[in-house]
């Protein structure tokens, strides 16, 4: 057991890879001088040398690219891009490429790769460093997409992605690397796939990943002071999504709020809130509910506040289904 | 209507070793035997491409891209590989894919709309075809790279066309394979057009070979017609890739002589003149005429030689046609290497109906 | 009056608007010398030249960002994507620039562009060559996303996108290019925004857009020849999108199916679904269902036939309703 | 730690007029008056960088990316322009931007975060600063072609750094441009680095400018650091451009002396002795040694540069830090011309809570 922020259990989750499995390499924009703009490499060039842990130019597209043959080429390549909002130039090779190569070839080439990346706002950044777009990976088939929130599932899953035999995006949640400390132990893998029940309860589920989990956590202890019993769900896998174990949850509560900090219209939560009502109308106390971010541009720092759904309009959602 | 090629032909400053009427500019340094070799694998090439056309009139197959005129651009470049180096080409590279290994009765089966035809057998190293422009050159990089760090010797190629240059994924794929030296041969077929756009409208550069350059990286324009000077230069490119001396870009100058695909029209956009012109520097006829010249080719040879590949390409075509229809749990459990409860719930929801 | 297919009717749209206004150039691969792959810039190059209809290098972010800069500089571009498979290496430009250039400046520069991509699959086409990944435009705030099912509303929408103050991305169904023919006015514009009730009814809603309207249509002729009354519902515009035409619909009916033949998870029929439960769950009879593409990547010609949504999976979920 | 410059400097292929050491190698194309017009355009940028990394330090601003070292190149680019010129740079071209139109103040608005930072007044054809490296060389090349199609007067500059010329999107600005003959100017800054990643390890071709030759486009090199040779290029590229003969790339060697945004730490790559190298080749320092042994330069005017231009800079700071907090609405009304019924909804709603 050790203690760590989410930075560090991803560093050790790096650093634990390459150490076990010569297959593993790292590419990246400043990766390795620097360890990353945020450090989550750090150290790890030095430990293990340049032909490990590689810095790159700034081209996204060609990073992905070719990570993408050197997995075929039956090495475990995990490439950083510096952030969600420079990745789309690396789009095309995901959804055209990385998503596509065992179907394309019936299995006989295969892409287990790792896509890390940044993402989230929060920390008054520029132009393109804030935004949460998982929904647009998150509907290409082909590629698992992987959010973790807490350190412990942080490393748990991202050793679990460099050892999964298909090709994982992971979304890091920016304002979470350093924001909470967690006992994680040496050796661990978590799922992908499985929701995390954060906290259980019985009046109402909230659903969130990522960064706005802490929200979410959050407006859990506001409403549980006022006695509302709260069920606190970390989707962590976006896909393959986990529809069971939101459901059970909702069956449980009849309540149910989404919450996340991409644009409303589009955004994650609609397919979340169109599953629970699939499965579980009749049981539904009132409409699910989506607590988002605005149908705008993510601001900049001075209007950040008006954009991030805050505790508040967590805690108004959930009265709103308890008041119905 | 502007001529499609840059430069098409008869230029000095290109490589090549087998002049359109059969002579020879230098001492070939090739037997005859291997030269009658890649003359029979390209009349086996171009079967195989008479045939798909016919088919796809025929409504047999889905959209097919030919490459008539290309055979010696396709076969030369394979040739020159070994067994299990990697190639990564395109919708049009059937020949140098077939010439690398990938057998034709997948290439038949893919071209059904069949995803079986990408599985290829194992030990050969083809990735089935990108039809996308572009994306898959830095696949090459990624391979080569990815044998350089596991200190194996094969090597990749990848084979595109003119217009592929015009991607960025061009210039990130030439720029990333120079900086970390890897083991990759570009080989770029000029063909002329990029479906109707002219090469000489697509860049102002004079060559395509020229822009290696830019990258640091050595550059050759050879005779995509000529076999012979084609498997020269990949040889010697792929040569200096396996010695650790990095990649290189090859622009092999040749004429796509039938439609981009099936469901194109060339007379939209290029004179009947410009292509009747190329007929005489196919591929397979200055080869047949030094050979011719030099005792290696006859009638009855090449008789032989269109019987067997007619019945080689017929066997593959029955056999793709006779693979069972393909079933929807296929379609489905091609998309993850285990088949997550998501897809499993699709498929009792979507089987009730 | 002038009877048209739909390819038609967007040939005669981009006549109108370049013959109307000098600012509108076209550029695209193959559009020019060709009319392009589908033959919708038919003729039009001869009829304006070179400097209108505008042949370009196959390289989609450069044809996406010239426009974009054209567009701020003054013109009309209307720029084509031979493919929506090929349309994501311009993904960036389109999410990090056409979208945000208002946003960026304070209103003070605008790119009223319009790119066309057609879409779809039903034609035995290529990889690449048959999807439908609206989603991930209709999630980017600052473009709106069109998708015309019908002649006249090809022409009408086309023409009002490329008068729009903004950038319109416009989706033609491939396979209904030359499905239908009808009569359209000459002067003609149909609003971006409502959606358009195609047929009223009162007993179930079908809403669909692009190619699968057609089956959607088709589906509500059986089930009236059931004797159940179906209101179908062509959304047209996705963004920004008519929640209350949808909702208005429901409220009537009750019932509500979804169709589209992207994939299921995340596609855009999770927000219509996530809309109508929102707004309008106590008067839903029954969840509302989906009809959609498989989690998997479009397949070739072959399981064409196992992947697309037909008519009696649209008539089986309207029918699950009316049973709840 | 290597070196970030591929040539850092003294290279006799690279065009300049003034050296380190403020000695002349050529008769200067400009009067001392526009010399010492330039000199004091650097000192006001040179303010405006340093109130900018303090203001940052006081947490006023959001991450800052100082151009400290690059200030020839960019006021000298920017003086070689007409007025209503179109430029579209990036985040560390304040300085440019400045000289050609856009008010401090709404550079520093920019900086605190704040959208409106980028409504220029109307006839400054500046774009606010893109931050995506790469995508918006392209958008110089639409511009520029809009003005030709228009049959205007107007040309297009755009500035990029060297990590740019990595991206796909620099190969597909390149070759529009020079595919269109589209009136722009293609700007390297190259300084040494992307980020922590030098230039010598980016490309495997000597310089930038040489890559302009694959597009069939004028490449030139130019010392970064002296105001008056980057001037003389610009106008050259900028006068060709206008007469129809289309775009250049012009490289301009120079070097980041600052961190690369406030968020950066250069200890991490590089070493202080590479750093304080180029101290000596400050470009505000070799044009004050020049100027003063002209006799173009006294303490005194000094001091007035400094104190006149720090007010400049205080008052925009001023002005910006007053400007009204942003409201809701003024982001909701941001996204389109007219604000669509959804987004109303969704104000209706978040407003309630
Ligand atoms: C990214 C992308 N854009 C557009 C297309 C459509 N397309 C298919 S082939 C082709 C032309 C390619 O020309 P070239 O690279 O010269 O290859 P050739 O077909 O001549 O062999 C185009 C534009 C595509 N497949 N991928
Ligand atoms: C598409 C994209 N990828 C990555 C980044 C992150 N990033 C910001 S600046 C930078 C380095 C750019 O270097 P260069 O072009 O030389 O410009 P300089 O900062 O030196 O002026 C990187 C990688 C980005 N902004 N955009
Ligand atoms: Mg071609
Ligand atoms: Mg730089």
């Amino acid at each position: 057991m050790i203690e760590l922020n989410l930075a560090q259990a991803l560093n050790g989750a790096l650093d634990t890879a390459l150490s076990s499995d010569d297959r593993v390499v790292l590419l990246g924009e400043d990766i390795g001088r620097t360890g990353g703009v945020f450090r989550i490499t750090d150290g790890l060039r030095d430990k293990y040398g340049t032909d490990r842990v590689i810095d790159t130019p700034v081209a996204e597209s060609a990073i992905v690219g070719a990570a993408f043959g050197m997995a075929i080429a039956g090495m475990r390549p995990v490439a950083e891009l510096q952030f969600l909002g420079f990745s789309y130039p690396a789009y095309d090779q995901v959804i055209n490429h990385v998503a596509r190569i065992r179907n394309r070839s019936n299995h006989r080439f295969t892409a287990p790769l790792v896509i890390r990346i940044p993402y989230g706002g929060g920390i008054g950044a520029a132009e393109h460093h804030s935004e949460s777009t998982e929904a647009i990976y998150a509907h290409i088939p082909g590629i698992k997409v992987v959010v973790p929130s807490t350190p412990r599932d942080a490393r748990g899953l991202l050793l679990a992605a460099i050892e999964d035999p298909d090709p994982v995006v992971f979304l890091e949640p920016i304002r979470l690397y350093r924001a909470i400390k967690e006992d994680i132990p040496e050796i661990y893998r978590v799922d992908i796939g499985p929701v995390r029940v954060e906290r259980s309860g019985d009046d109402v589920t909230l659903l969130s990943w990522g960064a706005m989990v802490k929200e979410t956590r959050q407006a859990a202890s506001v409403l549980e002071e006022d006695g509302i019993s709260v069920e606190v769900i970390d989707i962590r896998t976006l896909t393959p999504l986990d529809r069971d174990g939101i459901v059970a949850s909702v069956e449980k509560t009849g309540r149910a709020v989404v919450v996340h900090e991409a644009p409303l219209t589009g955004g994650f939560a609609g397919e979340i809130a169109a599953t629970i009502q699939e499965r579980c109308l009749y049981c539904l106390q009132a409409p699910v509910q989506r607590v988002t971010g605005w149908d705008t541009v993510f601001p900049l720092k001075r209007s950040e506040g008006h954009y991030l759904p805050s505790v508040d309009q967590i805690t108004a959602a959930a009265r709103r289904t308890l008041k119905e | 209507m502007s001529s499609g090629q840059i430069e098409p032909d008869g230029n000095p400053s290109m490589f090549g070793l087998v002049n359109s009427d059969g002579s020879v500019r230098d001492r070939l340094p090739i037997t005859v035997e291997d030269l009658r070799g890649l003359y029979a694998d390209m009349v086996e090439a171009r079967t195989f491409d008479d045939k798909s056309m016919a088919m796809q009139r025929q409504g047999r197959l889905a959209t097919y891209a030919p490459f008539r005129g290309q055979e010696a651009a396709q076969i030369g470049a394979a040739a020159a590989l070994q067994d299990d180096d990697w190639v990564a080409g395109t919708y049009r590279d059937a020949a140098l894919n077939w010439r690398a290994g990938y057998p034709w009765r997948l290439l038949v089966l893919g071209r059904t709309g069949d995803e079986r035809g990408g599985e290829l057998p194992n030990g050969v190293n083809v990735l089935p075809p990108s039809i996308t422009v572009g994306g898959h050159m830095i696949h090459a990089v990624g391979l080569a790279w990815a044998e350089k760090l596991q200190g194996n010797s094969r090597i990749a190629l990848t084979s595109f066309g003119d217009g592929a240059t015009s991607e960025g994924d061009f210039h990130e794929a030439m720029n990333f394979a120079a900086v970390y030296a890897t083991p990759t041969v570009f080989l770029c077929q000029n063909n002329g057009y990029a479906i109707s756009y002219p090469t000489s409208e697509q860049t102002k550069s004079k060559t395509i070979a020229a822009k290696a350059d830019g990258y640091g990286m050595p550059g050759m324009r050879v005779d995509g017609n000529d076999v012979v000077g084609v498997f020269v230069a990949v040889r010697e490119a792929a040569h200096r890739a396996r010695k650790g001396e990095g990649p290189s870009l090859i622009e092999a100058v040749t004429y796509r002589m039938g439609p981009h695909t099936t469901a194109d029209d060339p007379t939209r956009y290029r004179d009947e003149a410009e292509s009747r012109d190329w007929e005489d520097r196919d591929p397979l006829l200055r080869i047949r005429r030094l050979l011719a010249k030099a005792g290696g080719w006859t009638e009855e040879w090449q008789e032989d030689l269109e019987t067997s590949a007619s019945q080689v390409i017929e066997e593959a075509v029955e056999w793709a046609e006779n693979v069972p229809e393909p079933t929807v749990e296929q379609m489905v459990d091609r998309v993850f290497a285990k088949r997550p409860r998501s897809l499993t719930q699709q498929l009792n929801e979507t089987g009730d109906d």
